[in-house]
């Protein structure tokens, strides 16, 4: 089925044929071949780490494939770095975005695209050209103002913006729709179509079963560095690609029984946070969690979950009062840190693994220590009992199924879900009254989100308090038993799962309770 | 103090600010690319060394300021080489590069001239000379304006009215012209650059040789035109303090005017007031010799609290780990 | 004998211009005049003092000439394990049955120079340049000083030290710079006594016009017709005296102490700088040399009691 | 690092090794070109370094100082802190063992060495407390402020010596008054005379409080929970917080480790060789402290081989200086220089390509079964489904 030898399709846009892309060891992208038509939307989907990214970055000029070509426009091209991607119609909107924080969006636009040698003349037409562009497309953005000060949104749209100023044929967006609201998706989804409509080739990378229905054509399956299968959107289901995805059958809904809540483990009054640069990220948070109850957090990135998590892991500073079984905890002073919090009986999954939870080149058994460093049973005297720590990491290795079960291994050389599962087995084996879990299953595969999910409704049902935030609003609808949205750093509406669905809570999501108060 | 005293130090203070100002702009390019560098110091040294050594062969200070820049660029080559190139730790090839030039310029230093890493005095043509101003003789006599013009800015060789002029360049090329965009940018966030289509090597190396320029600047000024030539170690610590100043200066052309001129100033006032007789306590010399360097830390943790580098600063562009 | 002598160049490096220097003249001529040989070690850092006095001692070098105070305590506790070996210290007091000291008086050569200073100086007030604040420079000073207000007690002498890292011997560009800010005090005669910084002041001082004065070795030939005098310190001569007494055998070890008397320390004269000096100038010295020599003028000694009779 | 590509013993042998092979060879034509004969050179180096018991005696006697100041960067390292501080918490370090040796009759030289280490370790580590608070507190920049202590420092030393703690009527020399014959710390020589020392070898006890500081920091850094700590502070500081770990008080910590095991120095040098305080006793080991971590990749053994090295280079080049006549003593500076250059800032133009060599041969033995994937913690059983 490989296209080698098969003479080239001038209806193709984009043929990849035989990519081979190696990371060290890592085998990310073997002997791909890709077909794109023209004037489509085409989807691509995958596991995590399933190589998606790098065969985009790699059509982009990112990086360099091992071995394969590049067909656009059906003419063989080299790609060794971006400026020939966009020389050949390219623009790609990474899924971390590649913008310079304090510039402006402007000069965003023009970096690399520049008229001549000196500024003032390329920004004065940039200007013109982009207040035209952000007209067709109904993209509004300031062009002066500073990306740092913009929402994910509208970084978003810069990118684009970027692109489409490069005069762009093939747009390549990967993952556009992880940071966006509802809402926001939706407007994205109606620029994306305008563009095809206008000819223009888009690729979308995205484990949104639901959009890769709702917007693509066509639809190709990467797994494991390896492209699948490539069906058209119109003949599949949800369940044929999560089935493609992973290899085998998939639930993709959570089996629990109704909660039955205790009395109440956190009581959270007023809470506020005000950052390093003074700006208030929490306004006020009033919430209360019972034994054997999840409380989902939904919301977009950045409304202020990150810090709620923080302020009750114990290293960020607050005011106003948290109890926990009716103590009061210290949110100032010495006894407010991480590990009073850990004594107090608070676990906490960090949302981010890799910059919180481990430490990437420790290894898998000084991990499992890691915040629990000065319990008595990893220590003895005044040295540390490595070998005791050694011992634990094989325990919950075997019982968390680590791959590979080796305390020895660093911690970066796990794969993400497995490392995700240290976090958890350290955390939850410590058998806490509060669990404290941020994106539980951010980057993990859709077989281990099976297993995380498990895990979490089994420490509910022994009766303990979770906290669960997620962006991820299938995630929230699943697991929890109450879920609380919010918004600018404010809880701005609380639902029951039964009584709610998606759309409500998007709506909520974008700060709009008009409706919903109704 | 009297208006003639303030005169004198704040000319004193220009000179003095003049290689400081230099080694800023220097590792303001550099830094502001994403490129540390702690190697001005021994930048400095090389191009002081091989500018006052050709000088005194040629005779010809300016084919001496020439040397003096290729030398420096040389070690800025080293640098681009093991921090761009190789993606090496940029503090350490700093430090090596700081303790090559003390070693290099004596050992080579010594087998030219066997003075012991000396260079002879430099005469007439292989010094820079002092530039007198137009009218400055003329309106010497005038009150305020006089001396102001005829003393403190008149009389001072060509590269202190060059190394005014490269602050207002060098706030021209950083925020008017396209290379200035790209090389701000670089510095902040390599990968938006790279996916811009633009090359972050080619870049960093740029600003990596435009620093070495400017350390060759540096370096030419202090053998052939504060002094006539070369003694070892004559650097004396000021690429350390250049760096200082960058860090108070937040990384801006104008601010590193004003940062470099203020050490300037402080040198010069220890200069002229080595002993002090505060209230009866007779403040000790070594306290005056200590005081810009006391004041830099009090200035660091006082005012400048945390000067936020450029983001990408110190860390190599990886693309694939 | 047929032992060779030894000389220990100190921290600083032979070609100092000064110090240093001046003993590797000594070595030199002493070469030039016998044909003979000697060993010559520079030292590289603080810890190999004791390694290379031993290892020139051991090497059968005699006499070992040591130069700078800062060999006399590591000296004490070598010279007795080398009996056999004569050695010379220069500038320091080292009690041993083979040791042979030689001090210079160096407020007595910096008093005739400071006189001249005082005499040449239009302006009345005169400076001074010292590498570090340490006594040894402050020896310099108060001599210079002391001379300066014999001739004109109303002169102001400004002193200033250059820095406080090793490098502020080896400064010219703040040697230069604090010449111009003692200029701005009214300063015309300028007195460096800083090694390498040195080359700086006198570099300032031709450049603007001023007069300067020398040290340790003839500095007046650098800038003929603006170093007015070398305060002359003649190592030289102590190196030279040592390799040729212990060549004939008859090195006596005890305290040397080169004076004005037996012109251990001069002021320079000669074709660079004849210009510059008047006969009466030299009258006035002369009087104050031979006054010194008979102990009719008692210079201060900074060392003597770590202070100075007139304000530095 | 790579450890998943490299075996260890390439990774802290082979490298390095190379590394140190192309800086002395680089170094060899400077020798060359400034007309010595490298051959001659080297045998020098190696013959003056390590070919006698005298040779030794120097080599380890700097080796000792290096493994002072090279342990202190180390400790800061792990914290993912550069302290250039080394001059001035080295000098400050001798300025606590000449107080306590000159002010109190020590009655043996074991409870005076005892003493002395903890006044240099306490004035070390106060001289880089200033720093550390400020970086802890304030942000300022510990690398700037380090410097800066440094001069502060000299000017400090040179206030002391020529004011306040000068003997006088000694001569004027910047120097304190001689230690007391009881305080005398043993040298090689007089433990050891079998071993062929001589007398005057700066070699003494000392070396043994450097063995001791290696076991203690190995101890600290990979058995203790502070060392624990310290390392995942310096690899997340993110992650630190989260677990718990105050960023002010690693600082703090790391830093007066660091600045007390930099002073410990002065044991050596003050206490041990010069017996007496001198203007500069730390003659750039602050610096050389530097460049020694970073070879020795901070860990105690690295960092013990590593001023190994560096003491053989200083005393083989300063018999180099002896006995080759013209060449200058900065020659070891350029070595050095290039040494640190190879070893710690080019590393990768070695390790690249040794790095690809072992991932070429290994890859090839797995080639024949194209469909298992290297990634590790992959899912092996479904590689093996697969046709
Ligand atoms: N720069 C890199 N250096 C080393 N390994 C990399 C790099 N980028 C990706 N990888 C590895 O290559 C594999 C494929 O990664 P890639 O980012 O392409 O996956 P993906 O399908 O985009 O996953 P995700 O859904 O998380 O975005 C992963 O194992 C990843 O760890
Ligand atoms: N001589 C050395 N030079 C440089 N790095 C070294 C050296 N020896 C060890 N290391 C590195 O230091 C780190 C810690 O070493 P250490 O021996 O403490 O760990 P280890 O092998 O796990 O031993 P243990 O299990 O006994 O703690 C390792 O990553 C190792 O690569
Ligand atoms: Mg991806
Ligand atoms: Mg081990």
């Amino acid at each position: 089925m490989t296209a080698a030898g098969t003479p080239p399709d001038p209806d193709l846009a984009i043929e990849l044929r035989g990519i081979s892309k190696s990371f060290g060891p890592v085998r990310a992208n073997k002997d791909i071949a890709l077909r794109v038509r023209r004037g489509t939307i085409h989807g691509i989907i995958g596991e995590n780490g399933a190589g998606k990214s790098t065969l985009m970055s790699i059509l982009y000029g990112f990086y360099k494939a091992d071995a394969g070509e590049i067909m656009i426009g059906g003419k063989r091209t080299e790609i060794p770095d971006s400026q020939a991607a966009i020389d050949a119609g390219i623009g790609m909107v990474f899924q971390h975005f590649k913008l310079v924080e304090n510039f402006t969006v402007l000069e965003n636009v023009v970096l690399g695209a520049e008229e001549g040698r000196l500024l003032r003349p390329s920004l004065a037409k940039a200007r013109k050209l982009l207040r035209q562009l952000a007209d067709d497309y109904e993209m509004d953005v300031d062009p002066e103002a500073v990306i740092e000060d913009l929402g994910v949104g509208q970084q978003q749209r810069v990118e684009i913006l970027k692109a489409l100023y490069r005069e762009a044929d093939i747009l390549i967006l990967d993952e556009p729709t992880g940071v966006l609201t509802p809402a926001e998706a939706d407007h994205l989804f109606r620029i994306l179509r305008g563009l095809r409509d206008e000819g223009k080739t888009i690729i979308l990378i995205t484990h949104k079963l639901r959009e890769v229905m709702e917007i693509t054509d066509t639809v190709s399956v990467m797994r494991r560095g390896e492209m699948t299968a490539t069906v058209q959107t119109a003949d599949t289901s949800p369940e044929e690609l999560a089935e493609l995805m992973v290899g085998r059958k998939v639930l993709l809904r959570v089996d629990k029984a109704p909660a039955r809540p205790g009395k109440a483990v956190l009581e959270v009054k007023n809470l506020r946070v005000t950052d390093v640069q003074g700006v208030e990220r929490l306004k006020g948070i009033d919430l209360r969690i019972h034994a054997g109850e999840i409380l989902g957090v939904a919301g977009v990135a950045g409304n202020g979950q990150s810090e709620l998590l923080e302020v009750l892991g114990g290293y960020a500073n607050g005011t106003g009062t948290i109890r926990l079984n009716d103590q009061t905890i210290d949110l100032t002073g010495t006894a407010s840190d991480a590990r009073t919090r850990r004594a107090r009986g608070i676990a906490h999954v960090p949302e981010d693994r890799q910059r919180e939870g481990l430490i990437m080149d420790y290894r898998a058994w000084e991990n499992v220590g890691f915040g629990y460093h000065h319990d008595a049973r990893f220590n003895s005297g005044i040295f540390m009992d490595n070998a005791a720590l050694r011992a634990d990491c094989a325990a919950k290795m075997e019982r968390f199924d680590v791959r590979p079960p080796d305390p020895n291994l660093a911690a970066k050389n796990f794969s993400g879900g497995n490392q995700q599962k240290i976090v958890l087995a350290r955390e939850i084996e410590r058998n806490p009254d509060l669990l404290l879990i941020g994106q539980p299953t951010r980057g993990v595969d859709i077989g281990a989100i099976e297993f995380i999910h498990e895990q979490i409704v089994a420490l509910r049902d022994q009766g303990k308090a979770i906290l669960l935030v997620s962006v991820e609003l299938d995630e929230i609808m699943a697991l929890s038993d109450r879920i609380a949205v919010m918004f600018d750093g404010r809880i701005i509406g609380e639902r029951l799962p039964s009584e709610t669905d998606q759309g409500e809570l998007g709506l909520l999501m974008a700060g709009m309770t008009g409706e919903a108060a109704a | 103090m009297d208006f003639l005293g303030i005169i004198q130090i704040l000319d004193s203070a220009l000179r003095l600010a003049t290689p400081l100002l230099f080694a800023c702009l220097a590792g303001l390019f550099s830094e502001r690319a994403g490129i540390f560098d702690i190697g001005l110091e021994g930048k400095i040294l090389a191009s002081a060394f091989l500018s006052a050594a050709f000088a005194f062969y040629t005779g010809n200070v300016w084919l001496g300021l020439l040397a003096g820049i290729v030398a420096s660029l040389m070690l800025s080559a080293i640098h681009g080489l093991a921090s761009i190139t190789f993606r090496g730790n940029q503090l350490i090839s700093g430090v090596a590069i700081n303790f090559l030039a003390s070693g290099i310029t004596v050992v080579v230093g010594e087998a030219w001239f066997g003075l012991g890493g000396r260079t002879p005095s430099l005469m007439g043509g292989a010094r820079f000379a002092e530039i007198t101003l137009p009218f400055a003789d003329a309106i010497r006599g005038m009150p305020v304006i006089g001396p102001i013009y005829s003393d403190l800015l008149s009389g001072h060789s060509i590269l202190v009215y060059f190394g005014l002029l490269c602050v207002p360049l060098t706030w021209w090329v950083l925020y008017r012209t396209r290379f200035g965009l790209r090389l701000r940018a670089v510095g902040e966030n390599p990968a938006a650059v790279d996916t811009a289509g633009v090359s972050v090597v080619g870049l960093r190396y740029a600003a990596v040789m435009i620093c070495g320029v400017l350390c060759g600047f540096a370096g030419a000024y202090l053998a052939t035109a504060l002094s006539a030539g070369f003694v070892k170690e004559m650097s004396a610590g000021r690429g350390f303090i250049a760096l200082a100043a960058l860090i108070f200066a937040k990384w801006r052309p104008w601010y590193a005017l004003g940062a470099t001129f203020l050490f300037g100033l402080l040198d010069a006032f220890g200069n002229r007031y080595q002993s002090l007789d505060l209230f009866g306590v007779d403040i000790p010399t070594q306290f005056m010799q200590a005081l810009p360097y006391i004041l830099t830390v009090v200035i660091l943790a006082g005012f400048v609290g945390r000067a936020i580098p450029p983001r990408a600063g110190g860390k190599p562009y990886v693309k694939e780990r | 004998q047929d032992s060779e002598p030894g000389l220990i160049i100190d921290l600083g490096g032979k070609f100092d211009k000064s110090f240093n220097e001046s003993a590797y003249v000594g070595a030199q001529r002493w070469v030039e005049d016998t044909g003979g040989e000697y060993a010559e070690i520079e030292l590289a850092n603080e810890a190999q003092r004791e390694q290379t006095m031993r290892r020139m001692a051991e090497r059968g070098a005699n006499p070992v000439v040591v130069l700078g105070f800062a060999n006399a305590s590591t000296l004490e506790a070598v010279a007795p394990d080398y009996p056999e070996t004569d050695f010379v210290i220069v500038d320091m007091v080292v009690e041993q049955p083979n040791v042979k000291s030689v001090v210079f008086s160096e407020h007595e050569g910096s008093y005739l120079v400071g006189m001249m200073a005082g005499m040449a100086s239009e302006t009345g007030t005169v400076s001074f340049i010292g590498g570090m604040d340490v006594p040894l420079i402050s020896k310099f000073a108060c001599g210079y000083a002391q001379g300066v207000k014999a001739v004109n007690p109303d002169a102001n002498v400004i002193v200033n030290m250059t820095g406080t890292t090793p490098a502020a011997w080896n400064d010219p560009v703040k040697g230069a710079e604090l010449t111009r800010s003692q200029i701005s005090q009214g300063s015309d005669v300028v007195f460096a006594a800083a090694g390498g910084t040195g080359i700086g002041v006198l570099q300032a001082a031709a450049d603007e016009g001023i007069l300067s004065i020398g040290v340790d070795s003839n500095q007046n030939h650098l800038h003929p017709g603006s170093v007015l005098t070398s305060m002359v310190k003649r190592v030289d001569n102590a190196v030279y005296d040592a390799f040729t007494a212990s060549a004939a055998g008859e090195l006596e070890t005890g305290i040397t102490v080169m004076g004005l008397e037996n012109e251990g320390v001069a002021y320079a004269m000669d074709e660079n700088n004849a210009d510059l000096i008047t006969e009466e100038m030299i009258a006035v010295v002369e009087e104050a040399s031979d006054a010194i020599v008979a102990g009719e003028i008692q210079v201060h000694d900074y060392l003597s009691d770590n202070s100075c009779p007139v304000d530095l | 690092m790579t450890d998943s590509v490299m075996p260890k013993w390439a990774d802290v042998a082979l490298v390095p090794f190379i590394n140190l092979a192309l800086a002395l060879f680089v170094s060899g034509i400077v020798v060359a070109l400034i007309g010595k004969d490298p051959f001659e050179a080297l045998y020098i180096l190696v013959n003056g370094s390590v070919g006698s018991a005298y040779g030794w005696g120097y080599t380890l006697f700097y080796t000792t100082n290096f493994i002072f100041t090279g342990l202190g960067v180390a400790v800061a390292f792990h914290a993912r802190l550069f302290n250039i501080g080394g001059e001035g918490q080295a000098a400050l370090g001798g300025l606590g063992v000449a107080l306590v040796l000159l002010y109190v009759p020590w009655p043996h030289w074991t409870i005076a060495m005892l003493a002395a280490s903890v006044g240099a370790a306490f004035f070390g580590a106060a001289w880089a407390a200033i720093p550390a608070y400020l970086q802890a507190t304030r942000g300022s920049h510990i690398v700037i402020t380090t410097i800066m202590f440094n001069f502060i420092a000299s000017a400090l030393m040179v206030y002391l010596l020529s004011r306040v703690l000068l003997v006088p009527g000694a001569g004027g020399s910047p120097e304190t008054a001689r230690f007391a014959e009881a305080v005398h710390l043993p040298s090689a020589y007089e433990i050891a005379p079998w071993l062929g020392f001589s007398r005057s070898t700066p070699l003494n006890v000392s070396f043994f409080l450097a063995i001791a500081a290696c076991i203690f920091v190995w101890l600290l850094i990979w058995r203790t929970r502070l060392g624990y700590e310290i390392r995942a502070f310096g690899h997340s500081e993110p992650a630190a917080l989260y677990a718990g770990i105050s960023p002010t008080r690693i600082t703090m910590v790391s830093m007066l480790l660091s600045g007390g095991l930099i002073g410990l120095m002065a044991v050596n040098a003050v206490m041990g060789e010069a017996e007496r305080l001198v203007i500069d006793p730390v003659q750039g080991a602050g610096f050389v402290g530097i460049a020694v971590a970073l070879m020795g990749r901070s860990h105690p053994v690295g960092v013990f081989l590593a001023a190994l090295l560096f003491g053989a280079l200083y005393q083989g080049g300063g018999e180099l200086t002896f006995e080759v006549n013209g060449m200058t003593r900065e020659i070891i500076l350029v070595i050095q220089a290039l040494v640190i250059l190879f070893t710690g800032a080019l590393d990768n133009m070695v390790r690249s390509p040794i790095e690809n060599l072992f991932a070429t041969t290994r890859r090839r033995p797995a080639s024949p079964e194209p469909t298992t994937p290297l990634e590790p913690g992959g899912h092996p059983e479904r590689g093996k489904a697969e046709p």
